[in-house]
């Protein structure tokens, strides 16, 4: 069910958390809001900056960055964040009291089941929105969640952790022993959001096997309301299929429907 | 009794609007009302259709440089038929603005397929002719850079409406003003421009074109003084009202393009930078109007070269 | 004995230089190096010269814009004689590396002139015909926009000189890639892109152009996507080396005109923000071939779309 | 005689002064520069800001700005600036310990003459250059000051003082009593700096009077160093001028030898 009513907001940032790394969150404080938002919906957000000023006209204004729903509960929703280019640069320079600017709820968030065996796979920035849904689906489900890195810098608490550098956890690819890991803990359905030959990987693996996946896909967004068609990801089968939105129509997608030989 | 004139009032043509404000077609869409209410826009601009449906170019299809936007949409859109039956039903349920359909074909005669097919829907209170989006090959393109195709594609259509009928026009061409004129000549009721002009970003670390298709479209406040130099141009040839667009952030700026001979501007990648850009354009001119105790029309076209 | 390859070394047509770095015409002169040492440029571009001296437009002449700069100077040069009495001598006794002498004129036989005058003067490594400066009235624009213009102008020029002979494009032009094609058909042996592309600013408080003359040229960094664009467009249609320019103000602005097919680089408007922006590209371009293990031939044209 | 070695620094600010309206001054600390530079010559100066760096490229560095010499003791040199526009708006920002970039010295300068009478005229931001320009001359010559500005936030100490709206000293225009000034005081030189309908009024008078006038005069400048010709303005007689740069022939020319009527 997508959110067809985006709010646009401003919002002083109410704490601000170092993690390892390029990583930090960005909390802030809104009740209201936070009963709107479900796991697996972003906001676009981004360092509050107006619109050129004729009168200082240095800094230019650019583009919301979309980031996940990481953490909320009760008014504190949490941005979970990496560094790596000018947009989650400039976030990463906000301080508690400094102003955030946001639009959303965004997307259409994760299908929130009950009584299954769940494994949740996440590598890099894929691991904030799996948190969410992990402490939704906890009490009502088995969960199992398997996060990779590349380094020690990019991974986070969960159940099986895998480093490319085997600097922490296991050495490799999360992706390495999955299909064992399903069948030995009898898992049903995946979840999965990370770097895409992970997600391309574990979409192979759940075809094969026959299991259900749902899977949250990145894209470079412009508006992030679902207007400008920026975002668009190949969904449908072989035969019949369309180019839909990450930011509308996801970004969450069943994993059998896209078409990941086109990505 | 109201006594104040409204001095944000424009005229488009055949339309007579309340303000000059509109939005760039494929950037704003009923989405965006959800910020702002639609009266302080003098009209909506929807995203161009074409009579099939088109998927569009593959991802990616945006990359944001330092002063603007790059995107290879590729024209993604529904087609005529579903635009009929789905999207235009809605769209007029919602709006109270007038609202300007933007189309684009790839033979004179789709477009008048096209237009034929729109004249016998209500609620359409203009059409906007796209024959300059650099996006999609062997189209527009090649109708926007000669003059006499547009005349003849102008002439054709102008014909079987009596509806306000706008040109787009590209900025990848040598001469604009004799494009301008022969959309004049054909029996156009006014112009739009800019389109975005041919932009490309390649990833330094690795040599990846940011864009699947390479060369996208370049909008953004980068490309104003450029929309600037081409409005002025064109509103010295010709004598149809222009919709100017490219690069405009806020009223300030939109100040510059109503000087430089623009009757209406229209808000594009701004949309995406800062969603309550329109009402602030709004606001901005309606305050700068009445502080200088002016009307539009002291200022469209006065600038002093 | 030194085993090291020089991994920034380039061809430009006739000459091999020593690194890829360069400058633009109009934005360079004797006055720049006072802040780094020459042999950081593989070669040195001068300011366009005319047959006659031109006094140039009147002011103002310059306004920078949001991401980048209008300059109406239109072409103010002492003329072909003084600059062979006066500017050459003193740049041959200063400059150890190569000079191209950038010229313009307003008919074929004018540029033929200023070429067989220069011809018998030493100490100059090529030309680059400007045939593009949007500056000018009637000059520069009629040349560069017609591929058959073009065409003639290399082939009259070309037989007469064994020097490196470069072409200056125009982006205001429906179709750079077939003036490029003209340009190497006439027997140019190298291409130098973009000049300036329209540009205008208004102040909004009142109307007033902040160019005298209206439209002037716009460049800096607010052009770098039209001029990467362009870049990777004529290398995909010409086989001559290029020179690129355009909004290039670092060296990974730089690596990515090199990847899009540059075998040079030119830096302009970057002089003026930054002095030391020769030095900063070079050391750049420099580090990044070593760390990479690359050498200029792994990067050029070899961007993938 | 120009400047023909400018050199291009970074000096931190050394402190920084408020004065009335919108004006302020930056002091830097020389002692080598300090001994080269003139009255009337000026920087081109800029708050710190190297170029784009790919990592972020929210804030695109802009031109440096002319700002004149102000005060030059011993190594310690000011700048007393306007804010007016996104320059000097960056440069206002600056707090002592921020670092300003420099180009100069550069231009020409005034000539240090003795024994005249000498009249100095100044409006709004003429006035810096000629502050410094009297602490060479006052030992050496009699000098009277006329300054004037739009309010009395944009005046400042000197001989005689006019404002626009009246708010301090005389009201009016400080052309207005010129020509009898300039008889009363057997004035026999003039230099002027300021905006332009003032100097062009001032050259009017000391050519009608036949008095020496040196005159300081703007233009926008892109490079400051003679490079691009951007700062041109009309300089000879009327059948033989030539369009020269304020940045190198000037910014001091001789009243006489401006085309007044083409600016
Ligand atoms: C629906 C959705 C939810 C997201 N949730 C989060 C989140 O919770 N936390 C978070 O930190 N990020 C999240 N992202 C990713 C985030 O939006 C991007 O990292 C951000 O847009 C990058 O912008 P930038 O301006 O900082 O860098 P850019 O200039 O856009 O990119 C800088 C460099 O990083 C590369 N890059 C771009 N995107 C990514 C990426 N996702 N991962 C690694 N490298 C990349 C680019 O190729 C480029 O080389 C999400 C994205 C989407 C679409
Ligand atoms: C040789 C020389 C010496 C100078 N010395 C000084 C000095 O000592 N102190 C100082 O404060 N300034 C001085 N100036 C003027 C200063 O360079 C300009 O005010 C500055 O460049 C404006 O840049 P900006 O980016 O802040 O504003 P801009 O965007 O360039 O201008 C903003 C607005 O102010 C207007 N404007 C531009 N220049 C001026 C001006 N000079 N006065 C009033 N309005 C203007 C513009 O038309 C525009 O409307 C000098 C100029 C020159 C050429
Ligand atoms: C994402 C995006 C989609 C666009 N789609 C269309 C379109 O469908 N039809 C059209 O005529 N122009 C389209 N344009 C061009 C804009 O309408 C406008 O002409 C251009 O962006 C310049 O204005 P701006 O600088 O304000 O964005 C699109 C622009 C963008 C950025
Ligand atoms: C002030 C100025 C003067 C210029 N003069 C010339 C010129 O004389 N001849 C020429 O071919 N190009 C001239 N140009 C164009 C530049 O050489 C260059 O093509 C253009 O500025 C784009 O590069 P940039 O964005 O790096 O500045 C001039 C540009 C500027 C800004
Ligand atoms: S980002 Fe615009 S439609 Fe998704
Ligand atoms: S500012 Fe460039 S020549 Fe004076």
């Amino acid at each position: 069910m997508n959110n067809t009513h985006p709010q646009r907001l401003e919002r002083a940032v109410y704490s601000r958390e170092e993690l390892c790394g390029d990583y930090f969150i960005l909390w802030i404080w809104d009740e209201a809001l936070s009963k709107q938002i479900k796991p697996g919906q972003f906001f676009e957000i981004r360092a509050h900056a107006s619109l050129t000023d004729a009168e200082d006209s240095r800094c230019l204004p650019k583009l919301f960055k979309p980031i996940s729903v990481y953490d909320n509960s009760g008014g504190r929703i949490g941005f979970f964040i990496k560094k790596v280019g000018p947009g989650t640069i400039a976030l990463s320079k906000l301080k508690a009291g400094d102003m955030l600017e946001l639009i959303g709820p965004l997307g259409n968030g994760f299908p929130l089941i009950t009584q299954r065996r769940i494994l949740l796979v996440s590598g890099g920035i894929g691991y904030p929105p799996l948190w969410y849904l992990q402490k939704e689906l906890i009490n009502h489900n088995l969960i199992f969640w398997v996060h990779g890195g590349a380094g020690q810098g990019d991974v986070f608490p969960c159940d099986e952790v895998w480093t490319v550098d085997g600097s922490l956890g296991k050495k490799g690819l999360v992706t390495q022993s999955l299909k064992s890991l399903i069948t030995e803990k009898k898992i049903d359905l995946v979840f999965s959001c990370g770097p895409m030959p992970m997600l391309k990987q574990t979409a192979a693996i759940t075809s094969e096997l026959g299991i259900e996946h749902y899977t949250s896909l990145e894209a470079y967004m412009a508006c992030g309301i679902g207007v400008c068609h920026g975002c668009a990801v190949p969904i449908g089968s072989e035969n019949a299929w369309d180019y839909l939105r990450v930011c509308k129509e996801g970004p969450v997608f069943k994993a059998e429907e896209v078409l990941w030989n086109m990505l | 009794m109201e006594h104040a004139v409204n001095p944000l009032q424009t005229r488009l043509g055949k339309l007579t609007l309340h303000n000059p404000v509109t939005v760039a077609s494929g950037t704003f869409d009923l989405e965006n009302l959800e910020f702002f209410k639609q009266e302080l826009l003098g009209a909506f601009v929807c995203k161009t259709i074409t009579r099939e449906a088109k998927v569009g170019n593959p991802p990616p299809r945006l990359f944001e440089t330092e002063a603007g936007l790059i995107n290879s949409i590729g024209l993604q859109n529904p087609g005529l038929d579903a635009f009929i039956a789905v999207n235009l039903p809605i769209l007029r349920s919602h709006l109270t603005v007038p609202l300007i359909v933007s189309f684009s074909g790839n033979s004179i005669a789709e477009f008048g397929e096209i237009l034929q097919r729109l004249e016998a829907e209500e609620g359409i209170a203009g059409y906007e002719l796209n024959v300059s989006c650099p996006n999609v090959e062997n189209e527009g393109i090649a109708f926007g850079v000669h003059p006499e195709t547009v005349q003849c594609l102008c002439e054709s259509v102008a014909k079987r409406t009596n509806r306000e009928l706008t040109v787009k026009l590209s900025p990848n061409v040598t001469d604009i003003a004799t494009i301008a004129k022969a959309a004049e000549n054909g029996g156009a009721t006014s112009l739009s421009l800019i389109n975005t002009i041919w932009g490309m970003a390649i990833d330094w670390r690795n040599g990846n074109s940011m864009i699947k298709k390479g060369i996208g479209g370049y909008s953004g406040i980068g490309i104003k003084p450029l929309a600037l130099a081409l409005t002025y141009k064109v509103a010295n040839t010709v004598k149809l009202p222009i919709i100017a667009m490219g690069g405009i952030y806020s009223w300030q700026d939109a100040l510059e393009f109503l000087w430089a001979g623009a009757s209406m501007i229209a808000l594009g990648s701004a949309n995406f930078i800062d969603p309550l850009v329109v009402p602030k354009v709004h606001e901005g001119l309606h305050q700068y109007m009445i502080e200088n105790k002016l009307s539009l029309q002291d200022v469209v076209g006065k600038c002093v070269v």
